[in-house]
């Protein structure tokens, strides 16, 4: 789950780390009392769930309480890639002399949690790991021991040369490192973590993901979700417990497993057509799931044929069927459905679904072929 | 030969009374595996309909079976403490089916597991087969054959698909193995990559990879050096957009890196066949061997 | 460092055991005051740093706060193995159905710390472990995962088959651990942990030990040491950084290392003598140390000869000599010095102490023999 | 042969511009020891006045010199630090000289090391000496000799009393080991007893034992179960007061475990001749090989 910077930020001074004082606004008029009261420079920043803001334009420095206004009137409303921007945060500005980059998550070799710094802040770190990769240091850190003292010199002496400065990047180093474990993040980063000209540190961006699988022990943060940078459907498709990504061709999927709904969407595309969206209703074997997925697909108007392809394991083919002859009942479906149904009780599945008009299909070939032709025919 | 499970598999069910556990205990059981016991805390002393003894804890378990090793059918959030237990029991093996475990959890379990000699496969795993001696997990047993392909999979379904394809065209399998969809697991990619290596009777492996990590990547630089035995792939997620989570954490590529076609791009690279499709893989496969 | 039950029980509180609410006083009207706030029945009991409190007398029930005052009175003064009874706690009483033990402690064997827990509790634990070890479960804990649910419940399920007990239980152990680990103790038990006839689990005693090694990172625990039950030596040494233990012969030692300074103890009793203490130096080179361990010695008038037995390695026998010197001079001494200096600058040190009355002896045998002759001579 | 150091040791010194460890730092290359550098966060590119490179930290030394070896003499609040750091550069075997480590940092940093293929010697240790080839530690290297008997001890001092007696009477030293005398240690008597029954130019153990714990009465079982080397023992302590702490963590003995008479018994039973005094220690010796 994707967090705002706003909320970021305020975990981020529970933990300590050195975040200038900021105000979040939805009006021009309240950036600019935010303004007098913070005291200005201030920054005015776009509130979006997606990287590029600045160059975006949504990032902006104003220096008087009439210039933020101004700002935040210009940044409120705008689109940045397809998000409507409808919150601005207003956030004291940091002169600036030097510009890092601290992030922490997880590292599927190690299988521990990784540290990233870079004294090259304040740009895509992605790009930095591009072109120069020997400005990225990179330290696993044990849970069982936490950040190490010699691992905060290593790393501070990577960044800075000066001793006052490196003193306080301990500090920067062991918050982030608590945040991101005690909020159970997947990814937290500061980019960039700021040294103004008088040698004090600052972190003026603030970024966490939180770990899907680990919300359930922070019921707080629920709240802090923004369903209305979401599609519809994916909101919808989340509350009924189902992987839902729209996408813009004609063919609806419903699939068990994320691999064989990817390998589905891949065979539509190998076979020259294209599909409306991924969706794989996980492992359980609840009928209710399929009448959920059914309803999330035809609300796209452009879905001209739904194929339905389940291998069963923990899935029981027998309870998808259900789902799709409770579905075909209650919704009034009009959009053929083109079944494919293997594993798991798929014997039972075959005679639920015998003597209805849903097309069955033997192989996954298959069923891809012939939703292709109805879909195109 | 077989790598993991074979004969000799003692198999406990850890959350052997839940809907899933019990269905999925009894399938093991028809499969042939010796499903020795189960644990419920709680339930300890009373028996499935199947007459399989229930205990509360693994250590009781271990103690009373000869148990070596688990499957895990609990909720998330009982999932870390399943496989604590089960290492601290001495288990050699702890299968873990249960998904959706945080990954905060999953780095503290596995140097535990590590350490008193336990070997995790999993979390969000379908399990382990060996066709033919023993079942531990998901997958449905009847569209697995006996036979030398080791197949290695971040995924559950597509496997089957991919093994089905394999089997209706005479093609068996010494294990298969889902090493689960999430990024921190117990056994990655090249961890199972060498236990084939070392299995006497696999003579080719099946890797059914996807977006996201870069798993493949390094599976592919471990064929360039020089891998043993012959390798055939299968890569999902070539038209999923970027920056876009596909149903599960492994499913998820961000920037240029993990994408499909870097993936595909790095095993052509080391000479190993990709499918484009999984009705391709069994026509692959046979040209390997 | 050994704290006092009343120290141990605000610790306990802190971390959220069931602690029964008790007063700390000096005085026997105290004790009524305290009796009558808290409500009777209380139980009184001496505050001292040593085991058996109760079997000595030390610990008392009152029915009434007369009878408090009357019970703290006959035992403030009280001698218990040597120590005078200058503080009693006046707790509330609790009605006990069962009795458990729960300790914690680190395990050499498998170096991580281990909970020992028993459904016999109330009585001597070691006493337990030799007449039915089958009454005592043992769980390492590993640091890394701290105690885990299943530990949990296994332990519960030892000491108790009632639901509603064993749910009191986990937050009990889970407390103790943290209180263990987090105050870097070296030993801390409830014994007994209770459960009184309506079910409720109480801890109604207290006993922590702190790890010396691990007091400079709490600070605000040094004030909880208690002088006052300690021989003046041992805490006079304690400041000098020295380890030294009184005994009642009469032949003063001062040697570097604890396992020489044993063995050294060892031969003059092998040879039929008898130490006036164990005094360990440490392995620091500070001639300094040397001149306090000799004040410490000189004080016991028992003392007729003092032996001085050093093999260098981290210790320089020249150091040990100037502080031999230095103590010569400024202490006066007309005690006879055996000294027997070998190791790191032993030729240095020879060359220092040439000359002076101090008795050489080139082997510890040979020390021990000269000493005994000039004690008993 | 020898166990854990020898002429192909290459030594850090971690605090090697402090007094101690400058000192021993000197006294180890005079006895031979290859003291490839040194660390001390703060003074990396500096020497030492014999010329020895001061690195900022242990992975910096390592890269530089090929290091497989460090030994500690940095104060206690930092000496844990010093084995993670010891240990996450790759180094075989950490000497911890250091003394007075809380427990808990060593329950802590013991398994960090261990899952990085480390060894650690104490805290609170002497150190380590194979005779004639390397020291690594603060013992006197004169009174050694090269020979075939390993010495164990739990203490420092009084191990050079008993080697130095072993000196005089012409029995020289494979390696002498202090393990370290607090409770928790990161190699204990069982495990260095293991080290030296795999070396073939050991030919006898000398085990320096004293009160607390129970070290010396498995050593005695394992003795009785078939130890392949000849064994003799000493053990300080028989004068000790129960319940008092014998200045270090190791020397305390409570209620009526880890006694010296508890452990003379044990070794007698096993049939290990057990000295009375450091002295006779090498007459016992003799009488075994």
């Amino acid at each position: 789950m994707k967090i705002h910077e706003a909320d970021a930020r305020v975990i981020f001074a529970k933990y300590g780390l050195p975040v200038p004082p900021s105000r979040l606004v939805t009006k021009a008029a309240e950036a600019k009392g935010a303004a007098e009261e913070l005291g200005c420079p201030v920054v005015v920043k776009a509130q979006v769930l997606v990287g590029g803001r600045g160059k975006a334009g949504g990032v902006k420095l104003a220096k008087d309480p009439a210039e933020a206004a101004e700002k935040a009137k210009a940044i409120l409303g705008m689109d940045i890639k397809g998000l409507t921007v409808e919150k601005v945060l207003v956030a004291k500005a940091v002169d600036i002399s030097s510009e890092f980059y601290v992030g922490m998550l997880f590292d599927r070799v190690s299988r521990k949690p990784l540290m990233m710094i870079s004294p090259a802040g304040g740009i895509d770190i992605e790009e930095v790991a591009r072109s120069t990769p020997e400005k990225i240091m990179k330290v696993v850190i044990d849970p069982s021991a936490g950040l190490l003292p010699f691992q905060v010199r290593k790393m501070a002496a990577f960044l800075t040369g000066e001793k006052e400065v490196a003193k306080q990047l301990g500090p920067v180093f062991r918050s982030l490192y608590r945040a991101f474990m005690e909020v159970d993040a997947s990814l937290a980063e500061i980019n960039p973590l700021v040294v103004s000209p008088d040698g004090k540190v600052w972190a003026i961006d603030a970024k966490i993901n939180i770990d899907d699988n680990g919300l359930y022990r922070h019921v707080d943060m629920e709240g802090l979700r923004d369903d209305s940078e979401e599609d519809p459907g994916e909101v919808e498709a989340r509350e009924a417990d189902l992987s839902f990504v729209k996408l813009d061709g004609n063919i609806g999927c419903i699939v068990n497993g994320a691999g064989l709904a990817m390998a589905t969407m891949d065979m539509i595309k190998h076979y020259g057509a294209r599909p409306a969206n991924f969706l794989d209703i996980g492992g359980s074997s609840n009928p209710g799931k399929v009448l959920s997925a059914m309803k999330i697909i035809v609300r796209d108007k452009n879905v001209k044929a739904i194929l339905i392809n389940i291998f069963g394991g923990i899935t029981r083919c027998d309870d998808v069927a259900n789902g799709l002859l409770q579905a075909k009942k209650d919704l009034d479906l009009d959009i053929p459905l083109v079944v494919r149904l293997i594993g798991t009780n798929e014997e039972e599945a075959r005679k639920l679904l015998e003597g209805t008009e849903l097309v069955p299909a033997a192989t996954m070939d298959e069923g891809v072929k012939k939703a292709i032709a109805i879909a195109n025919g | 030969m077989s790598i993991l499970v074979d004969k000799g598999t003692r198999l406990i069910v850890q959350g052997i009374t839940g809907r899933d556990g019990g269905f999925h205990a009894k399938q093991m059981a028809a499969y042939g595996t010796k499903v020795v016991g189960g644990v419920t805390p709680g339930k300890g002393g009373t028996k499935t309909e199947d007459g399989v003894p229930v205990f509360d804890s693994m250590e009781d378990a271990v103690r009373e079976t000869g148990a070596n090793t688990s499957v895990i059918y609990v909720p998330a959030a009982f999932a870390a403490d399943a496989i604590y237990e089960a290492s601290d029991a001495g288990v050699a093996l702890v299968v873990c089916i249960a998904e959706g475990i945080p990954v905060r959890d999953m780095v503290s379990v596995l140097p535990y597991a590590r350490e008193r000699g336990t070997r995790v496969i999993g979390p969000n795993s379908p399990g382990v087969i060996s066709p033919g001696k023993t079942k531990v997990g998901i997958m449905p047993g009847n569209i697995h054959m006996e036979g030398g392909v080791g197949v290695i999979s971040r995924s559950g379904t597509l496997t089957y698909e991919i093994v089905y394809n394999l089997t209706r065209n005479g093609i068996g399998q010494s294990t298969c193995l889902g090493i689960g969809g999430d990024p921190i697991v117990g056994t990655n990619l090249l961890e199972a990559m060498e236990l084939f290596a070392a299995d006497d009777e696999t003579e080719a492996v099946v890797l059914i990879g996807e977006i996201g990590g870069n798993d493949e990547e390094q599976a592919a630089l471990m064929v360039r050096n020089g891998y043993p035995k012959k390798v055939a792939a299968f890569i999902a997620g070539r038209t999923a957009p970027p920056g876009k989570r596909m149903g599960h954490a492994g499913a998820i590529v961000t920037g240029g890196t993990g994408t499909a076609a870097d993936k595909v791009k790095a095993f052509e690279e080391a000479g190993v066949p990709v499918a484009a499709t999984p009705g391709e893989m069994a026509g692959i496969v046979s040209g390997l061997l």
